[in-house]
């Protein structure tokens, strides 16, 4: 990802100028939503006439960086863990913890005849994955579980097919899931598991792994507190949770989220009791 | 043996800038120990075997020592009191702040300049120059070497630009470690004229290293001699050699009588140079064009090149026949050399022990001493 | 979209030449203080110098944030200073490379000091060259190959460097976003027709640059009489 | 827990001290080549090594992994000649290592090559000695403290290696993950306090190594007489 | 003027290896032209002005020059057949395989090795050695010095060691670059009977470059005069040495007789050894223990040191008289150099004009020769 501003020379003036009004919104975005979150912000700086500035990382970097001072009004984290923390640390503005999006995991192979698999009905594809799963390859890749919230995700999902145990010896693990998927690009790896969200960017297919294998990855967002902007932080949070940018970030191969950020409102709501 | 400072007092210290010596320098094998002040009037003479010290001691002077103990003062009339290093009261001044050449003995060119690069690297650091650089180049023949690299020089060039590029820096003192021991006899001629012209020129005095007597012998007034690190002897230069005749080592040196003498006439009309020995005898030698600037001509002869004959010869073509008598005999293996006083001038002859036993020659008998005009020696002609 | 890319090389050259600058200025002499040293306590500073080496980029960057941030001393005297946050900045960025590249600039140049030699020293301090002068007018034409190498070594190692300024720069557009980062958030972004552009741009263009930088070097020899012998002894 | 950080060690030391020796063997007679070609294409050879400079390991570890994987020729004849997969193997690590530390090694060594000039190796190859022998008995010796220093930093930045042997490594146990791997994932793992042992560790691992290393280096010049004049031209 | 081939013949080439050169270097300002058969018969001297060839000349024939065009054999009856260099052919040996030594004129010493080590890292290299280590280290007087780091060594003691390290390689042919220049006149004279030892123990050719001629003339049979990069002069030394007295230039040597006479007599019972000059004529000079082992001496008389008396002289103590006709006088200002026969040698007598116009000396006119047993010189005694 890059920088997304209406006009560039505004780079320049964030050097400068402190004028609060003329900086972009400036939102920390994990890498593999970036590309959704660029068709998105088209949109809402259009509606809203407020300029933004992308800043594509890993979610882990990220995080640090937030925790010691870094310049972001927004963070949109690939896991739910990272967000939760910064909160509890009070480095976001309360209540603005929310789930965007939710990730959702597919088996692709590079070398196979994968076209053939296109998405279809859940019964099939449960079947397809399976099969393909019980055959496994001598490196498979996914990203790491004990830190990339895909990867832990892949785990459970082998986990729960009790499958790990095979595969644990032959995982090739990403630091995160685009690196995963760079891996699989170069044909170096032949078949891993990756965002489903990758593969439709890059119209490429797979097999989806049914969410119900493994917990939901949610990819939540806070405001971080020390921002200036917080109201256009806030619309956008808005803009990103309407039904409609919902619709357009499931048709990039993430999950429903309705459910979830329900649930997840219930859940804030007990504990916060 | 190291001189007794009283007998070095003679040279008058208020006319003359003095360089006062007092320093150690050790190293596992060696040491150099100098007690010793040398008036810096014109060249001095280091003499010594190889491996004596002699290049230790002009490092030392030049501040190059570091594990040096004790003191050097330049002390004088023209200079101010300057203490160059005192370990005692830990004072050190650096090399640079002492205004003291070197001319390494190897030639130490800056490798990355051209000649003309290497000689305005001292143009370019000295103030008040007096030289003039062109005049330099033209004396060392360096004319048409200016634009090539230093590492494409012969042996003998790369001493030239050492020697010019240290003169160049125009400093108030001269240490020169063999600087000509890669030339020829012809350069070596013209270079040492070159270096006594500079040093009359800016009143520079001279350190000057050599394994050649003879080259010594031309240019310096005082000898220092070095052995394994001591002092063995210093002072006037002809004093030095005559003392080296009777006691010296033989292989330092060819015995001979060193003089400085005045010249009666340049030219005899003849081709012969007329020098006054003493009110009544002179010595003849070959006439050069050099000699009619001068007054005084500084010459030695060999005492293998003098003859002793009885009566006064007759019909040979050797021009020069001193009477003298005989001060003393003393042998050595084959050889014997005579001191003989003709007037109050001392001459040095070796004989053959057969010749002497067939003169029979003894204490106190007056004799002829024979030699021809040109031996007479001057280095520089 | 280019645009951004040309942003990106903008601050990736503002960054690598005031930081090789930084580099030379203070790498110079303590590569000449550490080529003179006799002292025990040399080897321990080229150990620390080295430093920069041993640690995953990522993990030095983690703790140069930690020291950057307002809470630690280091940030807080910048802030004090400068009145501007240090972490974050451009200004954290260069000071990330100097620290990251030092080792690169420091040994190449206390090597070629060591093997330099007093010789040539001794001679031009006895023609009145002070410290000063000499370093200028001997040590640097005569090491000039060795600053030619650990300025280009720095220079590229800063272009190239990744983990350190993401992590205290925080890749912002336009202060601390660089060309590697952009080339990293490309690959990332499975932009791999960019990405791929972007790398063959930036390998050409330091081929370029580094090759230029040689040939600079290069004449200078050519005439020497080593040179005219090389045959003879390979 | 402690176990894999243990392992993670030996495959780091094993991999930094194949690396070295390899780059060591590869990058002496490149290097000396360098300093001794005259042709023009000597800029552009050394603007190859020093490529591995510029480009972000992670981007280098991706185009990397394209030709070490079986549909790239490197990777394929790899897998004719030894049966196996290059990529993501420990070989593959210390390929890449070796070339991403390459310039490391070739610069330091080629500098010192061209310092040492020819006047020796004349003297040498006229008392009978041959090329080899030539280098083994004249050039080694005076060049040992380049050679240290090449490979120490050859091993160092090895050892600090993470986004290339990452990519092409797979962050395989016992195999590819190496510590600053480790190290990162203690750290992006939110393990903080192992994180800083591990990093503390390393430390002074490193920094232990690096002192023996330049102390044994020490002593050889300590009785020169460059040295004992050190003081009056500093 | 370049020898011309047929002249050269007269040295049997069967019996010595020869030397064929004819090369061309060529530098900006320097161009080296050699078309020279060697024959490689003892020690070879190599003399001429500083810049005039000499160092480059040895490196060609070491293989050090590679801008060199042309070729080098070296062929002869020990030796096979040997072609060093051949740029026709596109022939070049490399140095290491040519079994040739260089001292160099600045020592390049192996500084990482201690003065042992330089010396061992020639006998490590030698095969079939013949010499024994520690009896050239100590005729190189390095005993106490074997443990030194070779940059700690005086200048003189540098080129003890560069020579001792040349030597032990025990090369089939030596090439020797000024290799004594730093060095006091004493242990000149040792080194230069060491160097005729191991020349004729391992019968191994040198070329000598040096620039003194007494140095040459005490060593040598051949001589090679350089100027400009041209021969000038090339063949038997005391030939040479006689052609520069006539047509040379003055700054190059001093006149003198030169010679190589049977010893009639080791020591006449009176300090003196007796070299037969001919059928009646006897020459004396001081007697020398080294003389014992002798049959022949190399000697030379200076032609200043020989005096013209007209009639038989007595009463002197100079015990050579030889009786000769003139043969040929000639004039250079004050100076004139007689050339007289004494049966079949010519000697070589300057004399002062002003003797010259007193004794009026003519051609083919009987004179009496006279010059001191001193006079006669040998450089190594
Ligand atoms: N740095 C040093 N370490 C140990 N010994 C040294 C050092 N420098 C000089 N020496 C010793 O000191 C002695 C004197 O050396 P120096 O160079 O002064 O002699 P020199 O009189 O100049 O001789 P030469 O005429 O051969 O040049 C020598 O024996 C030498 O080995
Ligand atoms: N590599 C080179 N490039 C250019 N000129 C050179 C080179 N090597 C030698 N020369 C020139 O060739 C000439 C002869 O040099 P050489 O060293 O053979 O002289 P030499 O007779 O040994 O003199 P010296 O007695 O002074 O050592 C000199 O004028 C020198 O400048
Ligand atoms: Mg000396
Ligand atoms: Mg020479």
């Amino acid at each position: 990802g890059q920088a997304y501003q209406s006009n560039v020379n505004d780079s320049t003036n964030t050097k400068t100028k402190s004028d609060d009004n003329n900086k972009p919104l400036r939102i920390a975005v994990a890498a593999n939503f970036t590309p959704v979150l660029k068709v998105l912000l088209k949109d809402f700086t259009r509606q809203t006439g407020i300029k933004t500035q992308v800043i594509s990382g890993a979610s882990g970097a990220m995080f640090l960086q937030i925790k010691y001072g870094a310049p972001f009004d927004m963070f949109l984290s690939a896991d739910s863990r990272r967000p939760k923390e910064l909160e509890q640390a009070g480095y976001a503005l309360k209540g603005s913890r929310k789930t965007y999006a939710i990730g959702q995991l597919a088996l692709y192979s590079s070398s196979n005849n994968s076209n053939a698999n296109s998405l279809g009905q859940l019964s099939l594809e449960e079947e397809l994955a399976v099969d393909q799963l019980r055959k496994p390859p001598a490196r498979f890749a996914i990203a790491n579980p004990d830190t990339a919230p895909y990867g832990k995700a892949a785990k459970e999902a082998l986990t729960h097919l009790g499958l790990w145990q095979l595969y644990e010896s032959r995982l090739i693990k990403g630091i995160n899931i685009g690196q995963t998927f760079a891996q699989l690009r170069s044909k170096a790896v032949t078949r891993g598991i990756v965002a489903n969200s990758q593969l439709v960017l890059n119209n490429l297919s797979g097999v989806i792994i049914p969410s119900n294998y493994h917990q939901a990855i949610e990819q939540q967002l806070i405001i971080i507190r020390s921002s200036k902007q917080q109201t256009a932080a806030e619309k956008l949070s808005h803009f990103l949770l309407s039904a409609q940018s919902q619709n357009r970030i499931v048709s990039y191969g993430y999950a429903q989220t309705q459910l979830v950020n329900n649930a997840n409102k219930k859940l804030s709501e007990l504990t916060a009791k | 043996m190291m001189m007794s400072k009283t007998k070095l007092n003679k040279v008058p210290t208020d006319e003359y800038p003095q360089l006062n010596i007092n320093i150690r320098v050790s190293y596992q094998q060696f040491e150099l120990a100098i007690n010793l002040p040398i008036p810096l009037k014109g060249i001095t003479g280091i003499f010594g075997h190889s491996a004596s010290g002699k290049s230790t001691l002009l490092r030392a002077i030049a501040g190059l020592e570091k594990t040096l103990i004790g003191d050097i003062t330049l002390a004088g009339a023209n200079v101010a009191d300057n203490i160059l290093v005192n370990t005692e009261q830990d004072h050190y001044l650096k090399p640079e702040a002492r205004k003291i050449g070197l001319v390494f003995q190897n030639s130490r060119l800056f490798e990355h300049l051209s000649v003309l690069g290497n000689l305005e690297f001292s143009v370019k650091r000295c103030k008040n120059r007096q030289l003039d650089l062109n005049e330099v180049i033209e004396l060392t023949e360096l004319t048409t070497l200016l634009e090539h690299q230093v590492n494409q020089l012969s042996g003998g060039q790369q001493q030239r630009v050492a020697l010019a590029r240290a003169i160049l820096a125009e400093p108030k003192l001269l240490l020169l470690d063999e600087p000509l021991s890669a030339l020829d006899q012809h350069s070596k001629t013209q270079l040492l004229k070159m270096m006594l012209n500079i040093q009359k020129k800016l009143n520079l005095p001279m350190l000057y290293v050599s394994h050649s007597l003879d080259e010594l012998q031309q240019v310096c007034d005082t000898l220092l001699v070095l052995a394994k690190g001591k002092v063995v002897n210093f002072g006037n230069i002809h004093q030095i050699i005559h003392q080296l005749n009777n006691f010296g080592d033989y292989t330092l040196i060819h015995q001979q009588t060193s003089l400085s003498l005045p010249i009666k006439q340049f030219n005899n009309g003849h081709g012969l140079a007329v020098l006054a020995l003493n009110a009544q005898q002179d010595i003849y030698l070959t006439s050069d064009k050099a000699f009619e600037n001068q007054t005084q001509l500084r010459c030695f002869i060999l005492a293998s090149d003098i003859s002793i004959a009885l009566t006064e010869p007759n019909n040979s073509s050797i021009v020069n026949h001193l009477f003298g008598i005989i001060k003393q005999i003393s042998h050595r293996e084959n050889k014997v050399l005579l001191t003989i006083n003709c007037g109050s001038q001392e001459f040095f002859v070796t004989i053959s022990a057969f010749s002497q036993q067939k003169l029979s020659l003894s204490s106190r008998q007056q004799v002829y001493l024979q030699f021809k005009a040109s031996a007479v020696r001057t280095f520089i002609h | 979209m280019i645009n951004s890319d040309l942003q990106a090389l903008v601050t990736t050259l503002e960054m690598a030449a005031l930081t090789t600058l930084i580099l030379l200025i203070v790498g110079t002499p303590l590569a000449w203080y550490l080529a003179k040293m006799t002292s025990r306590f040399k080897v321990i500073i080229e150990a620390v110098v080295a430093l920069p080496l041993v640690l995953p980029p990522t993990v030095l960057g983690f703790y140069l944030l930690i020291a950057f941030s307002p809470e630690h001393l280091p940030g807080q005297l910048w802030q004090q200073a400068t009145g501007q946050q240090l972490a974050f900045s451009f200004s954290a960025i260069v000071i990330g490379s100097v620290l990251y590249s030092l080792p690169f600039v420091v040994q190449p140049l206390q090597k070629a000091f060591e093997q330099l030699g007093d010789s040539l020293l001794e001679a031009g301090a006895l023609l009145g060259a002070g410290p000063i002068d000499r370093f200028f007018s001997i040590v640097l034409p005569l090491t000039k190959a060795s600053f030619i190498t650990a300025a280009s070594l720095g220079f590229a190692h800063t272009v190239g460097e990744f983990g350190v300024i993401l992590m205290i720069g925080g890749n912002i557009p336009g202060e601390t976003r660089v060309l590697s980062i952009a080339l990293f958030d490309h690959v990332e972004a499975f932009d791999y027709a960019r990405a791929h552009l972007l790398a063959i741009s930036l390998l050409i263009g330091s081929m370029v640059l580094l090759a230029a930088i040689y040939w600079l070097n290069l004449p200078k020899r050519s005439n020497s009489k080593n040179l005219s012998q090389v045959r003879s002894v390979k």
